[in-house]
């Protein structure tokens, strides 16, 4: 493992610290332990709060700010954060308006959000939670863990995060993200894994010409592994996946081209110029596109593409003043 | 039993998950994220670190203790679910200075019960309860035919032994391997692994 | 070599379909070639013109647009544009207020940036230049080709375009531009290559155990190879060479912490934690930071600090609007 | 020698460069950014494309035509090196239909001078003006000397080869090379050597 690291044991600390460092006109941290909050706090509006493991740079801390996130809570490299951290950042933002969790689809996120929540409720703050489950990789049912959340959610919190600064209601700010949550779709693939610092190796091995399709954002192996082939054949493959779970026809959408982290933005415009032609093919509108890095697997090699519905509030919300570290506009 | 051999028996198990971390996390890797080994060493060894402040609790207090201590620094899904197992092992024992093998029995079903609970699953989904539930059959099975605590769990990790095995058989439709569908099949599950470190050292510290 | 790509030979053409395909809101290519002017041309302003080889992206073709850049020509990866093709940057830009050309000092990009001015300026449009050469990697004499032009060119761009943007004549923005590029030092290093998609294997190789420092950001090796360290050490090793370079002491700086592609952003808040705590004890007041990828070198791992010495006329340039695909502020 | 023989000569070097991209492309590698070749073909391989449109030109304008291809197509610093000293070597031809040696002597002076000029460079920095300087004195030198144009071309190649053989003994001042300073060392130039396969190229073609 060669990284630009100190001690393995200090990467997530000297990260956050690094990132408070560069940042500190979006972002402060809570004296109790790993909780990011909006430097200045907005009043009554209802407060959102993120997080999950760290690992997926800017995602998610990089969208604390006006417009987005008001907290995350940062875990360990690719593990969930723990409830006491999560209910320190839902007591640090409530304003009284209430609090909405923006919870990625795995067990662990889950659970210590639930249990956050719980804390929190006992104190008699009113919290509320969706869960983002874009991926379409991933068969939903209600026999298994679902979905997961990945790089869609990055879109879901954009607009969620302006309906809230917008001053509704915690009701009407779930029921923007429930919308923008139903009509965001996701999948992706890897070339090349990652090392989580801790663990010292790589999570998967992979030929020089396979491809493993199908991939979480966690540095998992995908779904199932094929032949590598030709940017434009991943992109049909991705594309079929993604448009044959909702009908996108004759409809406008957002486009998300991400980066898992190592591939460069050459290819991401590569993938996009065949994503856009296939999309005008079927009558898709592209309304807006965002090529980068913006839910990463450490430096994994591999990209996902999220596609968003949008109708007049979604686009709206989308182009709403936002002024965070990764995403101003 | 009481605090004190209490606390041996959790120290021999934080040292148990310290030394296998490696194994775990490859466990992870396989069909995960490969982050179970440090996950669990990370909240042990700090449950280690506090075991002489919890030398003064009740045997309930304790494992309540030691269950938040996991949530707030295991993280992941075996966080809360290890986290929810201890502290509802700790309800079983309220008020009991002393426990006896039946109490044992009855803390292992209120933590099986908030697993099951927390991580809304049940037996057969390739998770830590496939090794836990045949664990506290077997428990039971081997007090009810008279045998003595020792023998009991000496069972109860054969059983754990077995259904981590098992959890090679089939696909999981919960926790993170559930994304790799059938894909999954033919690896062992980490979480239930580590259960049966945990029994198996909760043996061995009674044995002696 | 697995990357994301259809044939070799299209790799420039579709990437830059695919990037004007994802802002058509910022770009325009021309039709005689890879050209990219601002969608919406700014009337009665001296217009800025940059470019260089492609592989470095978002540089430099993600920083046109308000504020910035008014066109940018990219050429084969890593290799300088044509003169014919600048040539035809700057007549479409060209508002009567002149032109100013922002060249990275590369031998390449030198001479043909100067052909393509020599043929506007036989056309009667007046065209002026600034040499960007911020890297105190390569040693500077009047006798060699001098200081390479690596990530400082970002900040520079950024400062200039927003003095163009203001209404200033060219000789103002030139002033300003050699303002900017008098104070601004920058050095990198890496861990691993890159592969130039037509050349299809890395352009060096390098053990588990070392690292290149001195690098530029075309994909070579380093002034020298090193044994790996601790992020801290190549950290001290890379700021104490620019501040050997130019006193930084007490002044108030613009620091960037740039990713050569691979090196997740992870990894540079690492870096930047370590910056911000020698700079501070060295009294130099960090007055912005930016993290993430602005200048990259394909997929290399690898990452360069830059410090840029400010006074209250870049400071307020720095801050000016800015709209474009990969830098708003 | 008239355009026909210009053309199948410049057919020669285009294929030569084209065989020999990855070649050129390896020492670039080694010390600059490993697309000399990849340059120098795409540029060639265009000049090639064009080459029958060329045909009705007179030797003047065709080397212009060609130096102004390979300013259009080959970028880097090449591109603007070799298109110079192809546009200067045509200007030494003006108005001639037919050239001999002593044209061709010119031709490489202008075209030398117009690398020197463009690139603010001399002998011993190690370029390609490190082959061509020393092709063209050996060249004046076997004429003075009374050999005939084909003796005293592969006398021009001889030095070529020596003088990329010398680019590998000094360090680099210009271009990409002289970024790893002493570490340039031990190489030798790709330019140099591409100069010198365009002067092979000239030999061979005329030998015939
Ligand atoms: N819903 C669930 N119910 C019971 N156990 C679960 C559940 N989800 C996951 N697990 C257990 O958690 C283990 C994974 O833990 P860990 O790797 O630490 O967390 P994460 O999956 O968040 O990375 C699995 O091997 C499985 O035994
Ligand atoms: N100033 C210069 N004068 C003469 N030749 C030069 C100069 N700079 C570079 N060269 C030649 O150009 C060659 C490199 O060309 P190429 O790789 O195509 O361009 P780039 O260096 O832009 O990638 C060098 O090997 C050298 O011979
Ligand atoms: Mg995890
Ligand atoms: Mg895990
Ligand atoms: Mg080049
Ligand atoms: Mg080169």
């Amino acid at each position: 493992m060669k990284k630009f690291i100190n001690a393995v044991s200090d990467v997530e600390n000297e990260m956050i610290q690094g990132m408070v460092k560069a940042y500190p006109q979006y972002l402060r941290k809570l004296d109790c332990g790993n909780v990011l909050v909006r430097a200045e706090r907005k009043e009554n509006k209802v407060a959102l709060i993120g997080g999950g493991g760290s690992g997926h740079e800017p995602g998610h801390c990089g969208y604390i700010g006006e417009g987005i996130l008001d907290a995350c809570v940062p875990g360990a490299v690719f593990t969930s954060p723990t409830p006491d951290m999560i209910y320190e950042g839902i007591k640090s933002i409530d304003t009284g308006k209430g609090v909405l969790m923006m919870v990625m689809n795995y067990t662990g996120d889950v659970m210590n959000f639930e249990m956050a929540a719980e804390m929190a409720a006992d104190e008699g703050i009113q919290v509320d939670q969706v869960i983002i489950n874009d991926d379409v990789a991933v068969k939903d049912s209600t026999w298994t863990t679902g979905r997961r959340g990945v790089a869609g959610a990055v879109l879901v919190n954009k607009i969620t995060g302006a309906k809230a600064e917008s001053g509704a209601s915690l009701e009407e700010v779930k029921a923007v993200a429930e919308k923008a949550i139903a009509n965001v779709r996701t999948m992706g693939a890897a070339i090349s894994p990652c090392t989580i610092p801790a663990a010292g190796r790589p999570g998967f091995e992979i030929g020089e010409d396979e491809i493993e399709i199908g991939i979480g954002v966690h540095g998992e192996p995908g779904t199932y592994r094929d032949k590598m082939m030709t940017a434009d054949q991943i992109t049909d493959i991705l594309l079929e996946r993604i448009l044959g779970d909702l009908d996108f026809t004759g409809r406008e959408v957002a486009v998300l081209i991400n980066s898992a982290g190592a591939t460069p933005l050459m290819e991401l415009f590569i993938i996009n110029n065949h994503v856009a032609d296939v999309l005008a093919s079927k009558n898709i509108k592209v309304y807006k596109t965002f090529c980068g890095e913006y839910m990463t697997s450490l430096e994994m090699a591999g990209f996902s593409i999220t596609l968003l519905r949008l109708d007049d509030e979604l686009k709206e919300l989308l182009d709403a003043k936002a002024v965070t570290p990764a995403f101003t506009c | 039993m009481n605090t004190e051999g209490l606390i041996s028996i959790i120290k021999n198990i934080a040292e148990k998950i310290d030394m296998e971390k490696d194994f775990l996390g490859e466990l992870d890797s396989f069909i995960g994220d490969g982050d179970h080994g440090i996950n669990m060493a990370r909240g042990f060894n700090e449950v280690k670190k506090k075991l002489p402040e919890f030398s003064s609790l009740e045997p309930a207090e304790l494992l309540k203790s030691v269950g938040m201590t996991l949530v707030a620094t295991v993280g992941g899904a075996s966080g809360p679910l290890y986290g929810t197992a201890f502290m509802k092992a700790g309800a079983a024992l309220k008020g009991k200075e002393n426990f006896d093998i039946n109490d044992f029995v009855s803390a292992l079903e209120l933590a099986i019960e908030g697993v099951m609970k927390r991580g809304r699953s049940t037996q057969g989904e390739k998770t830590m309860l496939d090794s836990m539930i045949p664990s506290l059959t077997a428990l039971k099975t081997s007090l009810a035919n008279g045998d003595d605590s020792i023998t009991a769990l000496r069972e109860a990790v054969a059983a754990a032994e077995d259904g981590v095995y098992y959890t090679k058989t089939i696909a999981a439709t919960k926790g993170r391997a559930s994304y790799l569908g059938v894909r999954s099949i033919g690896y062992q599950d980490p979480g239930a692994t580590s259960y049966k470190m945990i029994i198996e050292s909760v043996y061995e510290t009674l044995k002696q």
